[in-house]
């Protein structure tokens, strides 16, 4: 039977969440001596039938409210913004991290990374490195944990969560999921590798998979999409190179910028509105078409967001 | 509980006013404001319940403690509503 | 142990205080109702803020036709109910049975009309499930708004119903003279609970049916 | 025992029980359910620490495992720990200690307890059938798509008990409001009534919510139509926004009457006047308000806004300030006091500790990047621990230890009482302290299997709940054992102010042979010259 008292620490959230967590505890602590002190030294001195001076005048209660009552606020208010500071930071990828996406379905973890390696109920990452998760479920709501990174999101259907880290330490550590999916919740789980940077790239070149990219143009053109929005198409569909990250118009005069999400709602046809100038034509690929590969696809359309569309395109 | 007897001229000023305000509220259902369709509407919507209320309910010749539980259930309403926009509307 | 008299309940210590009780309890139990309705309006409210687009479409296929007399049905009742407790606080007996009959018969107007509208959505395939049928973009958010739709305005007939129900009963009472001028507690709070019942629609009348029509 | 004098106890049929519209016989029929409930959901805590012992331990099935936790966190919080000190102790003693007769409704009260059991039977028949899966807190798509059993049926019986809790809530709110005795002012009102009438409007207002989410679950779920679910359109984030709007201020509901009688037991054995009585009083108020302003801090990591995050977040440590009021003005109270250690002033001392650590691992949760990595762990299942069974429970079985001898008009045997007080305490932290390390260490909650690092704290934390098991079946028992057995109560066993204590033990029916005129401030002890006391009232023709 091993064992342990504290969790691995190997990325730098890790760090600044046990910062965080450790002067919560002493100031914790402080606070059960300063209550429990006083509680224990009363219970004992004022016991029943002990001759004590019980005489209570002149006795500042208003002022001891208003210290009490103002102390705990600025000390709560000083862990609260020291909390949201670190949480800010927790929220916003740098640019330029290593991209890999999650799918998780009852009850298994699906990643692809963007270079196309797959795997499942495993992460390999590099060390020293930011990654960021685009995750989503294929059913309910589940959780990509890992304790010793101190990080966790929801992962949830319909919808693109993220989650990002820098691993700083080497080795093999938890994967859980942390919210109840299910029968088997509890065997949703794995590892994650942190490897040094150079054993990372010759990981990820076994095999010598496709870029997610490549993948998705594959499926741009077998799922028929090119077809539409192709330069030899007769139906009139927007063309896609550029406008992954730009604003798009809408037939209901307002503009939403393609995103990850907004993709995924024209593919499956659960966007709000029309884009602005065109019918609808574009079927909806629901139940055609899996997560992992609404996934290749957008990283197919993010992979042309800085070209033009080709001659022959009236936009 | 005052026992205040309401003049008939009251109730019946208190249901003409409804009746107009239900037609405003259509008419101007079908002029395009923009966004102020909405807010016309739930107006004309809280104007219309504020009058049942005050009037027909006696609040108005209520005490203050009816005033308070009356306001408490709307209150906590928009709580819930207010805080539950606000995460939509700071998404992203 | 004094003997309760008849005037009101053991409990109590006075009619006065019985009737406070009783009139603070439907308060209460109003502002209970409030939020029940409410979950339904933070659904709503979710729905139209998410997709205006289907949630307007949507709304165009209701027919003001229907809405609109069945909220003037039902601020008509709300004033007879009105007059109904009026009546009750001057011991006028025939005329409280008479304004409370009023009140029952618009009451079942409402539902009557409510039954012929629900009748025209299914011929028009707007029942989400069992018989829906959507062309414009956006079908499931359509949906969406007409499940809502049914809900509310579902909840909404249930309580009428109950209302009816409970004035019927209120003017059994009136006629075998329980509610008099000093004892008319039973007119006053069953009103109260009307009124909401009114209240509800006109929230309702305009979230669901005036959103789409500009 | 005819040669009693008439009491609420006298008459014995079933029928005068289970028609009885007496508050103090509804709080008993409310006891007598809640401990058959608290019994059920207890047996699924055993089985739960029994399959933990070991890492892969196949003592029960995994359904079998998530189905004992539903059922012992849907038990334990909508049919033990909400109804326990409000439709028990509250029940019995609201009226009396506010000089009235009865509750304002007495019939709603007998509604409610009907209503509480057909939806307690709904609950247990959905769980013979074969059971639910979803957790207590039923979120979507997988209670509404996904999950196996019957959790329409379970469903229904917690909507159900919901209108249970609404009735009473109402009916405490009119009772305090109405029903004060002639003198009651309501700066003269103990503060258990101050902290049940805060309680009642988290009641009153939270429980609608739940009703009507639930319902939209049932719709959900049967027709395959609903807001909730991403697949038809709908938003699970938006379920969770309304099931916490609703069971977060529960939360409080299952504290602030333990607050409550915890000021009472407080007062009553250091015999002294309550330190700061408006500000506890008032922080009651503010808890109950500000408690609906935090739900989202259930939500820190679903994908709810960052923005709406941090504002719930401030908002869970602001709330953390009336809260810490109450233990700082507990605490002065003992200054100068004459304390006894009775056995309800044990428990009372260990809701301070206990709920206080609870409090305060509840700040960990709300600091919002620390709650990233402790969400939906054990620490979350130990803070809630320690606050619902550390300071709700134990409060509770202060508060039936203290009011007992007025209940039944018999005394539990003293010492006794003081052992299973320390057997409970020591259980206690040992099952649950063990449960904060885990989670730190990164254990998540509903899991039946478990990386073998783990198992030492598994294996003291089941330890620790079979020594707790031992301290809550000790009061069963010789509260039992009392009602033949237990010395005759005299009618103020304590010396307590409280009105409640100037009727006979056990009271009569109607509570007061004359409505009482009150004449001062509650908890006017005196410790200089103990059992001095200044009662609350005088009779109306003393
Ligand atoms: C009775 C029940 C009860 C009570 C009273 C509380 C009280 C509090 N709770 Fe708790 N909580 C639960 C029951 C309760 N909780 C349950 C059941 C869950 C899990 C639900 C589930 O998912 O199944 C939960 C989960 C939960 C979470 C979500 C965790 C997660 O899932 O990620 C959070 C996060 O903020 C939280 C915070 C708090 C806070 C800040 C308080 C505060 O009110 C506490 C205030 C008290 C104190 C702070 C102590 C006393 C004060 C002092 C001694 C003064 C000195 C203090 C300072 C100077 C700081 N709770
Ligand atoms: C009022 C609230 C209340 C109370 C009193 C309790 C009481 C107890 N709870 Fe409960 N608990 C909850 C509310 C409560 N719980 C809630 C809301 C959840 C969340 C559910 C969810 O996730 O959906 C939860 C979840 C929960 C879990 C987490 C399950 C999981 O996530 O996998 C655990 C695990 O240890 C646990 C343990 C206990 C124990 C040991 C007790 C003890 O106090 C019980 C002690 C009693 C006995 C042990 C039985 C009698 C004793 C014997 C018969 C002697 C022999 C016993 C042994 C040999 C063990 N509870
Ligand atoms: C039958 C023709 C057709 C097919 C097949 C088709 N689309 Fe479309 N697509 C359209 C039309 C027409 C529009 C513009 C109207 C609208 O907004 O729906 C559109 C819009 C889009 C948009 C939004 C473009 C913008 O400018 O905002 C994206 C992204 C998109 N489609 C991706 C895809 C992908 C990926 C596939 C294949 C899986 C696909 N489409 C298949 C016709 C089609
Ligand atoms: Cu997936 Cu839990
Ligand atoms: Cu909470």
């Amino acid at each position: 039977m091993n064992f342990q008292l504290f969790p691995p620490q190997a990325a730098t959230t890790a760090q600044e969440s046990d910062w965080l967590f450790w002067s919560l505890t002493a100031t914790s602590f402080l606070i059960c001596v300063l209550i429990f002190v006083p509680l224990g030294w009363f219970a004992i001195k004022y016991r029943r039938g002990r001759k004590v001076n019980r005489d209570l005048r002149d006795f500042p209660s208003w002022k001891l409210e208003v210290v009490w009552t103002t102390i705990p606020l600025i000390l709560m208010m000083g862990l609260f913004a020291w909390s949201a500071e670190v949480f800010f930071r927790m929220e916003s990828p740098p640019p330029g991290a290593i991209e890999i996406n999650v799918v998780g379905k009852q009850w298994m973890w699906k990643l692809q990374h963007a270079e196309g390696a797959r795997e499942i109920n495993e992460l390999h990452i590099p060390r020293g490195e930011a990654v960021k998760l685009t995750m989503t479920s294929q059913d309910v709501i589940h959780d990509f944990f890992i304790p010793a990174f101190r990080m966790k999101q929801d992962v949830v259907p319909g919808r693109y969560t993220s989650e990002w880290f820098i691993p700083t330490k080497t080795g093999r550590y938890h994967i859980f999921c942390a919210q109840y999916c299910g029968t088997s919740h509890a065997a949703m789980i794995g590892w994650v590798y942190v490897m040094e940077p150079q054993d990372y790239q010759r990981w990820l070149s076994q095999g010598s998979p496709e870029p997610m990219a490549a993948q998705g143009e594959a499926l741009f053109h077998s799922l028929g999409c090119s077809g539409c929005h192709g330069v030899s198409s007769k139906i009139h569909a927007p063309p896609l190179e550029g406008i992954y990250g730009h604003l798009v118009p809408l037939e209901t005069k307002e503009f939403v910028v393609a995103d990850d999400q907004y993709i995924r709602d024209c593919i499956l046809q659960t966007k709000p509105a029309l884009v602005a100038g065109y019918q609808k034509l574009m079927p909806s690929f629901k139940g055609h078409i899996s997560e992992g590969e609404i996934m290749e696809l957008i990283a197919y359309v993010k992979s042309i967001a800085n070209t033009t569309p080709p001659e022959g395109f009236t936009k | 509980m005052s026992h205040t007897v309401v003049s008939l001229k009251t109730y019946i000023a208190t249901f003409v006013s409804l009746m107009v305000l239900l037609i405003i509220t259509v008419v101007v259902a079908y002029v395009d404001l923009g966004e102020l369709n909405l807010a016309a509407a739930m107006a004309i919507a809280v104007l219309k319940a504020v009058l049942i209320i005050l009037f027909f309910m006696h609040i108005r010749y209520g005490r203050k403690l009816t005033w308070v539980f009356a306001g408490a259930g709307f209150f906590w309403l928009a709580i819930m509503l207010i805080f539950v926009m606000c995460d939509y509307a700071t998404r992203h | 142990m004094p003997e309760p008299d008849a005037a009101h309940a053991h409990q109590f210590e006075s009619f006065e205080q019985q009737r406070d009780a009783d009139t603070t309890g439907m308060w209460t139990f109003l502002a209970t109702e409030v939020l029940f309705f409410g979950g339904l309006i933070v659904c709503y409210t979710f729905g139209r803020f998410s997709f205006p687009a289907a949630f307007e479409a949507a709304s165009h296929h209701l027919y003001v036709g229907y809405g609109g007399p069945n909220t003037a049905i039902l601020l008509c009742s709300s004033f007879t109910m009105a007059l109904a407790v009026r009546s009750a606080q001057l011991g006028r007996r025939k005329a409280l049975v008479g304004f409370l009959i009023a009140t029952v018969l618009f009451g079942i107007g409402f539902l009557v009309v409510k039954g012929f509208e629900y009748h025209t959505d299914y011929v028009e395939r707007l029942v989400p499930k069992w018989h829906f049928h959507w062309d414009g973009p956006d079908a499931g958010h359509a949906e969406l708004f007409f499940w809502l739709y049914f809900v509310l305005t579902g909840l909404h007939a249930v309580h009428v119903t109950i209302g009816v129900v409970l004035l019927s009963v209120v003017a059994c009472l009136g006629w075998k003279g329980k509610i008099t001028a000093e004892n008319h507690m039973t007119a006053e709070i069953s009103g109260l609970y009307w009124h909401f019942v009114d209240i509800v629609w006109v929230f309702l009348f305009p979230l669901l049916y005036l959103i789409g029509h500009r | 025992m005819s040669h009693e004098p008439e009491n609420y106890l006298t008459e014995h049929s079933v029928r005068s029980w289970l028609l009885t519209t007496d508050h103090k016989r509804i709080g008993i029929l409310y006891l007598l359910s809640i401990v058959v409930y608290f019994a059920i959901a207890a047996a699924a805590a055993a089985m739960m620490r029994l399959q933990l012992l070991q890492p892969n331990n196949d003592l029960v099935l995994p359904e079998t495992y998530n189905k004992l936790f539903t059922l012992h966190g849907v038990l334990m919080v909508w049919f033990f720990l909400i109804p326990s000190i409000p439709a028990v102790l509250g029940n019995f003693v609201i009226p009396m200690m506010i000089g009235a007769r009865d509750v304002a409704f007495p019939k709603l009260n007998l509604l409610s307890w009907y209503l509480f059991n057909i939806g307690g039977s709904c609950a247990l028949y959905a769980v013979i059938c074969g059971g639910v899966d979803t957790g207590w807190t039923f979120y979507t798509p997988y209670s509404t798509t996904y999950a196996n059993g019957h959790v329409v049926t379970m469903i229904m019986g917690v909507f159900i008990a919901g209108f249970a809790s609404i009735l009473t809530g109402l009916n405490f709110i009119i009772t305090i409001h109405k029903m004060r005795a002639p003198g009651m002012t309501w700066f003269r009102l103990p503060l258990f009534i101050w902290s049940l009438y805060s309680t009642s409007i988290i009641l009153v207002l939270a429980t609608p919510v739940l009703a009507i989410t639930l319902l939209a679950i049932a719709v959900e779920r049967l027709w395959g139509v609903g807001i909730f679910d991403p697949n038809l359109g709908g938003d699970p984030v938006l379920f969770q926004h309304m099931f916490w709007f609703y069971s977060h201020p529960a939360v409080y509901i299952m504290i602030l009457p333990g607050m409550g009688v915890v000021s009472e037991l407080i007062t009553c054995f250091s015999r002294k006047r309550i330190f700061g009585y408006h500000f506890v009083a008032f922080s009651s108020l503010a808890i109950a308000i500000v408690g609906f302003l935090v739900w989202g801090h259930h939500m820190f990591v679903s994908s709810q806004s960052v923005y709406a995050g941090m504002v719930f977040s401030i908002l869970s440590f602001i709330v953390a300030v009336p809260s810490a009021i109450k233990v700082f003005n507990w605490t002065a109270t003992l200054y100068k006091g004459s304390i006894s250690y009775d056995t309800p002033m044990l428990y009372a001392f260990g809701f301070i500790g206990l709920f206080t650590i609870g409090g305060l691992t509840g700040l960990f949760l709300a600091a919002i990047a620390v709650d990233v990595h402790l969400h939906d762990t054990y620490f979350v299942v130990a803070h809630f621990h320690y606050i619902m069974v550390g300071g709700m429970v134990l409060s509770f079985m202060g508060g039936l230890h203290y009011w007992w001898p007025k209940i039944s008009g018999r005394l539990y045997p003293e010492m006794m009482g003081r052992v299973a007080a320390a057997v409970t305490f020591i259980g206690f932290n040992l099952t649950f302290f063990p449960q904060f390390l885990l989670g730190y260490l990164g254990q998540p909650r509903r899991y039946h299997a478990y990386p073998p690092e783990f198992q030492v704290f598994h294996v003291l934390s089941t330890a620790g709940a079979s020594i707790l098991g031992v301290g809550y079946l000790m009061p069963l028992i010789y509260f039992l054992w009392s009602l033949k057995w237990g010395k005759r109560a005299s009618d103020n066993p304590w010396q307590a102010t409280g009105l409640e204590w100037q009727t006979t033990s056990p009271p009569l029916r109607e509570n007061f042979e004359e409505i009482p005129i009150v004449t001062k401030e509650p908890y006017d002890y005196r410790p200089e010259d103990d059992p001095e006391h200044e009662p609350q009232a005088q009779p109306q023709h003393a």
